[in-house]
């Protein structure tokens, strides 16, 4: 009963109550990652807006004009956009946004770095951007660009910090304070255990009828709480981590449902094109023959499809055409021998020991892992399985040499299109990032995909985004496992658009307070 | 004719730092032990008696003064001994529960200075010579060899660290109060070996103990020691008949006795009071001016130095300084 | 008997617990207090003095267990005797001291507080009553600056002052019996002279019953009426001290007193063979026949009754039977 | 001779007897023994005794996953549909082998630089090693074990390597106490008074005296190291996956509390039942040595 | 009159006390004197260590997606790019100026973590230190009063389960059974959802609850407190309830004991005061050590019911790699310890006279 103990409050509240894990950082310019840009979707309001599907939609730019050289933008920004301090939202925020991220060089800052040269108010409501270099998919990233209050931001900095006269430029401030125009805002924010946000009443833009007056991110380690949380109604949304087990014992609750919808990345594992004896390509073809990935899309992570190619099918500029790989055994045995390596491996496998790293974070990996492992001792191969924390895969893929020769990695889009993935898995610019472990460094491919993201024109665009992705089916330098769904459990009075089909596919926006529903007051 | 002394302590100091001051467990003494003969070192608890063995031995280096053995001087840490010096002068500890390690067996323990010496080459040669150490202090050999010390009692304990001591054939053997924790019936066995042991290697010795009657059993001289000064030295029965100090007649009074005889013996008009003092803090001047019932002005000042009242006979008190 | 008697023992067997078995210590010890009588009981270490003592007042250790006899306190039998009533017993009527000062006192807590504690529990006083009195129990015992010895802790004490301090427990109100369990043994010779005369000048000017136990022969001689000789559990010769001194009967006396060191310093003895016997197994019959000189066949199959040698001189050995 | 030896052989087997006396005197102890002895085995034997072995490596069966205890899988099977019996006896071998590999290591290292700090109480270099040994206990093992292996990457190995590192100070703890109390023992004297050198009075003299007490700290010590071990996988930094390490059992399998409680439940019983043993055990070692 | 000898006894005692504080501050200090260099010994130690094993904490720093730019620009701000004696030195210097780095993981200064992180774990220490001696006591003196009897027998018994349960699996048990089972406790956190928690103060949430005046959230915490706090406790309650057992058992053999029996001193008094004061002087040190050891064990506890405090903190620092809070978190807990060491010995010193203040 005193589980239940709430403070008497004067008035019910729609609560929305989601899991998430730590760290989450509220500060657009430094967080990046799932938990972090939910919590810009709610708390900011982005330049750009995806739609269903992730196609870009005007939001605070209005509209835009692009030179014929793709080099120069004009971004026309709405009026009347309130920020939560109560002041109107001008295109010098936006500029201050822009060069706030250029400057911090964190988060998202790395999708615009290479290309911006300036970024420049021409009136209050009106923002020039320079790139360096013509830029395709420019507008579906400025998805990414959330916009600060710049008045409040600069109230806040501390000095000294590393940003010269910006002193810390507001970081401190904006771990647990927003400064954002969003539906939401900063209610308290606790490192590491939760970030409430609560309506933020004079929100411009459109709100569903029943949005929640609250919206409480909670950090949730262990999913017997959340699942203990979930059956107490203490919880609206669980996490999208869930265990298999956990998420079918919770189905059977009728109170409770399953939203499954595409996250906007797929699941790979990278195969290490340098290192003996991936180096071979017939070794990564046999391993790619090897892989079962009926089970893995079975009995692992059931209800995902199987990927087709290097980006999720349902992303723009994927080519759902591709010739695909497969369990087969004699196939792979047939590839295993034809590889340079095959007398040494079949007199003594642990000579060429194959390291696959998982990680830690997300245990459903190990069985993928344990399960491949056994996959490739079917074909002679010998495989060491390592669980590795996140940060230090990270770091470990910095490196050509300190990287490890398999890794199964979750990539999602930066924004929604192929071309993201693409430039991000397979440039030879991304090699020493965490989200290229194959060190492909292919200077044809790094010269299609330059060529592709420099295309303004979008059908183009597209063509040459499936040329690519049929060269990589060719050079075989990943393991496509699946287009990843996330799953998640939700109390049933609460409403996902999900639940109707809809998705944007773009991380971060799958739990928009603009969009869900909640029914019930508590 | 100095050849006659086998030892001869010079001013000897030794002072232990502790935490709670400067210990003076001795202070300045001085004697000399005959070649031959046993010199009795008598006192209380704290007199700095088994500190004064210590040193001899040279667990400690001392403080300050000299000690010659065989005109030797052997003033120095232990390290720097000769191994003949340390096979040549041997103790017997006070405590026999301590004195033999528990984990060994007995063959060992007396085997030990044999091997150290490199005076035994095999086993069977330890185990003989072992025997017949054993033998010596009347431990059938058999019986006592493989045996741990947890297993025998106090006195056999004891005659145990006898027949280390004497296993180096050693031509000094200090005996710190050998029988202090043992039972009277097992103290006059032992002391009987002692006695056997003396004389079959005329061995000198020092023998440490407080008990006066045992005293006036074994030894020639006597040294008697209060708080880390020497009050008065004598032969064994001159000291009896005319004891001298203070101090030594009040513990001579203070022996509770069996018979008549010794009773006569007893000086009488002497009683025991007082406590004894601090050896970090000792009373000033003449240490036992507190309980002296003969007590003066000087005595609280001046240090008494020890004087030849007759020959061979040392007090160390201002009454007989100003006769 | 007679109204006389203050205390009898009688035929008290008692045994301790432990893990390798039971260990039988006492084996039909008998002991006999008058009113205002001394009587002094002497034995070796480990023959079972202590556990007659401390069967008296019925604080044996958790393990030991008394198996038979009976202890009369003015007619009344101890051992039967209700908790109330032995508390009243250990309140008023017998005292006891204990053989080590140092572990005897309870370090954690001042001389004053533990007096206070068993004066109120005693007598139904008001706290400053009850420091006076305790302040005169400290000032009986002689010592010096009573008030400061009650404020401390018994380790700011000397030896000698701690056992004084038990003596004084021991004075508090009037006992009429009071055990004293060696209470010189762990002091030095002339403290341990001191503590005794002041120990027996209070028992004769209180006049009350006196158990002296010691194993300092002398001392026992010097100070009781009566004595009781104590071997393995048995008491095996008692009789008016004169007499038990000057002519004693049983084999282990003779050797025992033979054993201490004179201060005339005689022909040394040669000690009593073997030693005191375990009680887990002990021998049959006599406890002292292995050691016997005198042993014959029937020692070993019965414990020979005592026979009256002398007017109130008792001895238990077959020796004196068969005559 | 022949005699001489016989008379010592007796001598040895009733001492041996008396200390198995003193041990076997509390049933306790003699559980202790039982369960200690029963979880060597098992990780001895593990590949012949575990109904599955291979269940041990490299092995997933999804479609056995999850099952609740029963004839077939006493113990159930977890999410790989592993069964969880034939992982948790050869868990035991994992423990038991941390235990081994840290108290080869922590023991020999801990006791000689022990007796050497003892013995040279008041020379710097006694003080040095005193000093050295204060920081490594200056807070709770499991805290420096964990800030070490997260500085290195997470494996059994290197947890190995942190636990012996905050391990040994404790061993020259107990030897630095045991010989500076001996060290005024007069049978220390006598052997010094002989002539006996250094070395010889530190281990022949001085260690055979902390034998028993070195003993008593290995046997309960395998009960801690397989504590420490444990909390470290449960963590994360300790054996990798799929090792059947108990710790990461229990971690792993908590997931799926409370729905599928024995994945982690059984590890976490094993886990308790091992320490439990020789917890025992060393009790009834110390009564042994020093009843 | 009554009250004027109430005041003088009064007076007296304190002046004693002080007195008697006095010897006990010069020991104290000599104490801090001494753990002074083991502590820097320490933080030489973890702090080395957290530079040169292999690990780019820039890197991980600057999150996964960051350029090269970013990462140099960490490394110069965590001072990476300076020598290692360089390094510390300067961590010295802000130590003393009370800054502990810059955390990679919260983003931060570590000193503020540690101000926000570590009263909550102290608070749930206390309460579990609270159950240790409460149940230590109680069932130690059941133990040795009935020494050897069935409650003895079953005191040990449960003592030994006690020990060999590890503190993680008592959590998961009592989560298991306790929250989710019988849901008679929360499973995790601090506060009941809703609950905001009070204005900070002291950073001591049930003291900060007090303050505020909100006493049903200071039960709300109360009530999240007891299963982590049980499950802290146990293993150290039953270590600690076998020491004051056999302490007890190895008292009633001395001879002190036999003394005030002998003078008519009552069973119970004997129990509840001359057997118990000596053999909690052996229980207290092990019972402090245990008490300062709960900080260790308390990583796995907060970790399982989420307890926002230091060590589940500690637990995230270091699986994130963040250096700077490894340091702080290893160095900060070496100061509890040591301080509990201290007070372990202070409490040892008042009860046992002898240590300490020994005169000549
Ligand atoms: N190693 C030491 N460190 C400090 N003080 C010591 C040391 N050895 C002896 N003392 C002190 O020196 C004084 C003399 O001690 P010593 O052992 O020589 O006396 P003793 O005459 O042998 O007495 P006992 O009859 O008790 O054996 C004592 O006060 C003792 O406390
Ligand atoms: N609690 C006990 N448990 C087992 N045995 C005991 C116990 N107390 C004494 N004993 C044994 O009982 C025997 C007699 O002991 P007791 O203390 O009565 O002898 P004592 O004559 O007083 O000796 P001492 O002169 O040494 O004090 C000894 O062998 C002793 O070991
Ligand atoms: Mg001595
Ligand atoms: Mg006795």
């Amino acid at each position: 009963a005193v589980q239940s103990t709430q403070k008497p409050q004067a008035e019910k509240k729609r609560l929305l109550r989601i899991g998430f894990s730590w760290p989450t950082y509220i500060d657009p310019a430094v967080g990046s990652d799932y938990s972090s840009s939910t919590a810009f979707t709610n708390l900011y309001d982005p330049l750009i807006f995806p739609g269903e599907k992730g196609v870009p939609k005007p939001w605070v730019a209005e509209s835009w004009e692009t030179s014929p050289d793709g080099l120069t933008w004009r971004l026309h920004i709405k009026q009347g956009i309130k920020f939560h301090s109560g002041d109107e939202l001008k295109a010098e925020d936006v500029v201050f946004s822009f060069q706030r991220l250029l400057t911090i060089g964190k988060g998202y800052a790395y999708l615009f770095t290479p290309y911006i040269d300036s970024v420049t108010a021409v009136d209050d409501y009106t923002v020039k951007v320079t790139l360096k270099k013509p830029y395709g998919p420019f507008v579906a990233a400025m998805m990414r660009v959330y916009v600060l209050d710049k008045d409040v931001v600069m109230q806040h900095i501390k000095k000294p910090g590393p940003y010269g006269d910006n002193g810390d430029y507001g970081t401190d401030w904006l771990l647990t304070h927003d400064a954002g125009s969003g539906p939401y805002k900063v209610k308290e924010v606790v490192l590491e255990d939760h970030v409430y946000m609560t309506r933020f009443k004079d929100y411009w833009g459109p709100m569903t009828e029943n949005a929640a007056d609250e919206i409480h991110m909670l950090s949730l380690a262990q999913p017997a709480t959340e699942k203990t949380l979930l059956t107490q109604k203490q919880l609206e949304i669980s996490s999208q981590w869930l265990p298999e087990e956990t998420i079918d014992a919770l189905a059977k609750e009728n109170y409770l449902k399953v939203a499954a919808f595409p996250g906007g990345d797929e699941f790979y594992i990278m195969m290490h094109t340098k290192k003996p004896p991936l180096d071979d390509i017939h070794v990564r073809k046999a391993i790619a023959y090897a892989v079962d990935y009926d089970t893995i899309v079975d009995q692992i992570f059931p209800g995902n499809p199987i990927a087709k190619g290097p980006v999720p099918s349902y992303l723009p500029g994927a080519d759902p055409n591709l010739p695909t790989y497969y369990r087969d055994l004699d196939k792979a045995m047939e590839e295993l021998q034809k590889s340079k390596y095959w007398p040494d491996i079949k007199n003594n496998p642990n000579k060429y020991a194959i390291d696959f790293h998982w990680i830690a974070e997300v245990p459903a990996e190990e069985k993928v892992a344990i399960m491949v492992a056994q996959n490739l001792q079917e074909i002679g191969l010998k495989v060491n399985v390592v669980k590795v924390p996140w940060l230090s895969v990270v770091e470990e893929m910095a490196n050509i040499s300190t990287s490890p020769h398999m890794v199964s990695v979750f990539v999602s889009a930066h924004y929604a299109e192929a071309g993201s993935l693409l430039e991000s898995r397979y440039h030879s610019k991304s090699a020493d990032t965490w989200e290229q472990n194959e060190w492909l460094l292919n200077e044809t491919i790094d010269q299609m995909i330059e060529d592709a993201l420099s295309t303004i024109d979008t059908n183009e665009r597209y063509q040459e985004y499936a040329e690519i992705q049929r060269a990589i089916m060719e050079l075989c330098p990943s393991i496509f496992l699946f287009d990843h769904m996330l799953k998640v459990v939700h109390q049933d009075y609460v409403k996902l658009p999900q639940d109707e089909g809809y998705y944007t596919g773009v991380m971060g926006y799958d739990f928009d307070g603009r969009l869900i529903e909640v029914l019930s007051t508590t | 004719m100095e050849n006659e002394y086998i030892l001869k302590i010079q001013n000897l100091k030794k002072y232990f730092e502790t935490p709670y001051g400067t210990v003076r467990a001795v202070d300045n003494i001085s004697l000399k032990v005959r070649k031959g003969t046993t010199m009795g070192l008598v006192g209380e608890s704290g007199s700095g008696k088994s500190t004064t063995g210590h040193v001899v031995v040279g667990l400690f280096p001392p403080t300050s003064g000299k000690i010659f053995f065989k005109n030797k001087d052997i003033s120095v840490p232990l390290e720097k001994r000769s191994k003949e010096l340390k096979k040549d002068i041997q103790m017997v500890f006070q405590d026999p529960a301590s004195s033999l390690n528990p984990k060994k067996i007995i063959r060992d323990i007396v085997g030990l200075p044999l091997k150290v010496h490199k005076m035994v080459q095999t086993k069977e040669e330890l185990e003989e010579k072992v025997a017949k150490l054993l033998e010596m202090v009347e431990l059938p050999p058999e019986d006592f060899m493989y045996r741990r010390p947890v297993d025998i009692g106090g006195g056999e304990k004891q005659a145990v660290s006898i027949a280390r001591a004497i296993a180096t054939n050693p031509s000094f053997v200090i005996f710190d109060e050998p029988t202090s924790a043992l039972d009277v019936s097992i103290q006059a066995k032992i002391i009987n070996s002692i006695l056997n042991i003396q004389r079959k290697f005329r061995l000198t010795s020092l023998f440490i103990t407080h008990d006066l009657s045992l005293m006036r059993n074994i030894s020639s001289e006597v040294t008697i020691m209060y708080l880390g000064k020497v009050c008065e030295i004598a032969p064994t029965d001159v000291f009896f008949q005319k004891p001298l100090h203070p101090y030594t007649q009040m513990l001579l009074s203070s022996v509770p006795v069996l018979t008549k005889e010794e009773e006569e013996l007893k000086p009488k008009g002497i009683k025991s009071i007082g406590e004894i003092g601090s050896p970090i803090h000792p009373p000033s001047g003449c240490r036992f001016h507190p309980r002296c019932p003969y007590a003066k002005e000087i005595c609280k000042k001046k240090e008494p130095r020890l004087i030849e009242v007759e020959p061979g006979h040392f007090v160390a008190c201002h009454l007989y300084a100003e006769k | 008997m007679d109204k006389d008697i203050l205390l009898e023992v009688k035929n008290l067997h008692v045994g301790y617990k432990t893990h390798i078995g039971i260990s039988h210590v006492l084996k039909g010890v008998h002991l006999t207090v008058h009113k205002g009588e001394r009587i002094g009981v002497i034995g070796e270490s480990g023959s079972g003095k202590t556990t007659t003592m401390k069967s008296i007042l019925r604080i044996l250790p958790s393990n030991g267990m008394i198996k038979e006899g009976e202890i009369f306190y003015q007619g009344e039998n101890i051992l039967e005797m209700k908790y109330e009533e032995l508390l009243e017993l250990r309140r008023k009527k017998i005292s006891m001291i204990f053989q080590d000062p140092t572990s005897a006192l309870n370090p954690l807590f001042k001389i004053g507080q533990l007096m206070l504690d068993i004066i109120k529990h005693s007598y139904n006083l008001e706290e400053s009553e009850a420091k006076e009195m305790a302040l005169k129990a400290l000032r009986d015992a002689a010592l010096p600056d009573p008030e400061r010895v009650f404020d401390s802790y018994p380790f700011q004490l000397s030896g000698g002052m701690r056992q004084r301090v038990c003596i004084a427990l021991a004075l508090i109100g009037d006992r009429e019996l009071i055990i004293a369990d060696e209470p010189t043994t762990n002091l030095d010779v002339t403290i341990k002279a001191q503590v005794l005369n002041l120990l027996t000048k209070l028992v004769r000017e209180r006049n009350v019953g006196w158990i002296f136990v010691s194993q300092a022969l002398g001392a026992v001689r010097e100070n009781v009426d009566r004595v009781y000789v104590m071997y393995a559990g048995n008491i095996i010769e008692w009789g008016p001290t004169e007499k038990v001194f000057s002519n004693p009967m049983h084999p282990y006396t003779q050797k025992l007193l033979e054993c201490v060191p004179k201060l005339t310093g005689t022909e040394f003895s040669k000690g009593i063979r073997g030693r005191i016997p375990n009680y887990f197994n002990p021998p049959s019959g006599c406890r002292f026949h292995p050691r016997c000189d005198f042993v014959m066949d029937e020692c070993k199959k019965t414990f020979p009754e005592p026979v009256e040698v002398e007017t109130g001189h008792f001895v238990a050995c077959n020796l004196y039977r068969r005559r | 001779m022949s005699r001489a030896t016989i008379l010592s052989e007796w001598w040895k087997t009733l001492e041996l007897k008396k200390k198995w006396y003193n041990f076997s005197r509390s049933p306790l102890s003699l559980i202790g023994l039982i369960i200690s002895l029963s979880t060597i085995i098992l990780a001895i034997f593990a590949p012949w005794i575990a109904p599955y072995p291979e269940h041990a490596g490299f092995y997933t069966d999804f479609e056995h996953a999850n099952l609740p205890p029963s004839w077939q899988h006493l113990f159930g099977t977890d999410e790989f549909g592993r069964d969880v019996l034939s992982r948790t006896i050869f868990g035991f071998r994992y423990s038991l082998m941390m235990a081994a590999v840290v108290l080869t290591l922590v023991v020999p290292a801990g006791v000689i630089l022990g007796l050497i700090a003892g013995y040279y109480r008041e020379r710097w270099i006694g003080k040095l090693i005193m000093r050295i040994s204060d920081i490594f206990i200056a807070v709770p093992p499991l805290v420096l074990a964990l800030s070490v292996c997260s500085l290195l990457t997470p494996s059994a190995f290197h947890a190995m390597m942190a636990v012996s590192l905050m391990w040994w100070p404790w061993y020259t703890r107990l030897l630095y106490n045991v010989t500076s109390s001996i060290k005024e023992e007069y049978f220390v004297y006598a052997a010094k008074v002989t002539g006996a050198s250094s070395a010889h009075i530190m281990f022949k003299e001085i260690f055979p005296n902390a034998m028993g007490a070195v003993l008593t700290k290995i046997t309960l010590d395998v009960g801690w190291v397989i504590l420490l071990g444990a909390s470290l996988s449960f963590v994360g930094l300790g054996a990798q996956p799929p090792t059947p390490d108990l710790g990461t059992m229990v971690s792993d399998g908590a997931k799926f509390l409370p729905d599928y409680w024995w994945i982690s439940m059984f590890p976490a019983l094993a886990i308790s039942y091992i320490i439990l043993g020789f917890n025992l055990l060393g009790d009834g070692i110390k009564d042994a040595f020093e009843g | 009159m009554f009250k004027y000898i109430l005041v003088i006894n009064v007076k007296s005692k304190i002046v004693r006390c002080v007195f008697k504080m006095r010897a006990i501050w010069k020991y104290v200090g000599k104490r801090v004197l001494y753990v002074i260099p083991t502590l820097i010994g320490l933080s030489i130690f973890i702090f080395i260590l957290s530079r040169v094993l292999p690990g780019d904490p820039a890197l991980m720093a600057a999150g996964p997606n960051a350029p090269k730019w970013v990462v140099e620009q960490i490394r110069h701000q965590l001072r990476l790019d300076k020598p290692l004696w360089e390094q510390y030195y300067y961590w010295l210097v802000d130590l003393f100026h009370g800054d502990l780095g810059y955390s990679i993981y919260t983003k931060r200064s570590v000193t503020v973590d540690v101000v926000e992180y570590l009263p909550a774990s102290l608070q749930l220490i206390f309460l579990a230190a609270l159950f240790e001696i409460g149940g230590a006591l109680a069932l130690g003196i059941i133990s040795g009063r009935y020494a050897y009897k069935l409650p003895d027998n079953m005191v040990r018994v449960l003592a030994y389960i006690g020990i060999s349960v590890p503190s993680f699996v008592w959590g998961l048990l009592f989560q298991l059974i306790f929250a989710s089972l019988i849901p008679l406790f929360p499973s995790h956190g601090m506060y009941s959802y809703g609950t905001i928690s009070p204005p900070r103060v002291t950073g001591f949430s049930l003291i900060d609850s007090l303050i505020a005046g909100q006493f049903d959230t200071f039960v709300d915490i109360l009530w999240h407190m007891v299963l982590p706090a049980f499950a802290l406790s146990l293993g150290a309650m039953a270590q600690d309830a076998r020491i004051i057992r056999a302490g007890m058992v190895d008292t009633l053999q001395k001879d002190h004991v036999s003394l005030v029996r002998a003078y008519g001193i009552p069973e119970r008094t004997i129990f509840s005061k001359y057997i118990l004061k000596p053999s909690l002087v052996p229980a207290v040190t092990v019972m402090g050590m245990d008490i300062a050891s709960l900080l260790g064990n308390a990583f796995m506890v907060e970790m399982i019911f989420q307890w926002p405090g230091f060590s589940r903190y500690g637990i995230n620092v270091m699986l994130n790699k963040d250096i700077n809070g490894i340091v702080a978190v290893v160095l900060v807990i070496g100061i509890i310890f040591a301080i509990a060491n201290i007070l372990v010995d202070v409490v040892v010193a008042y009860l046992d006279p002898r240590i300490g203040r020994r005169s000549a």
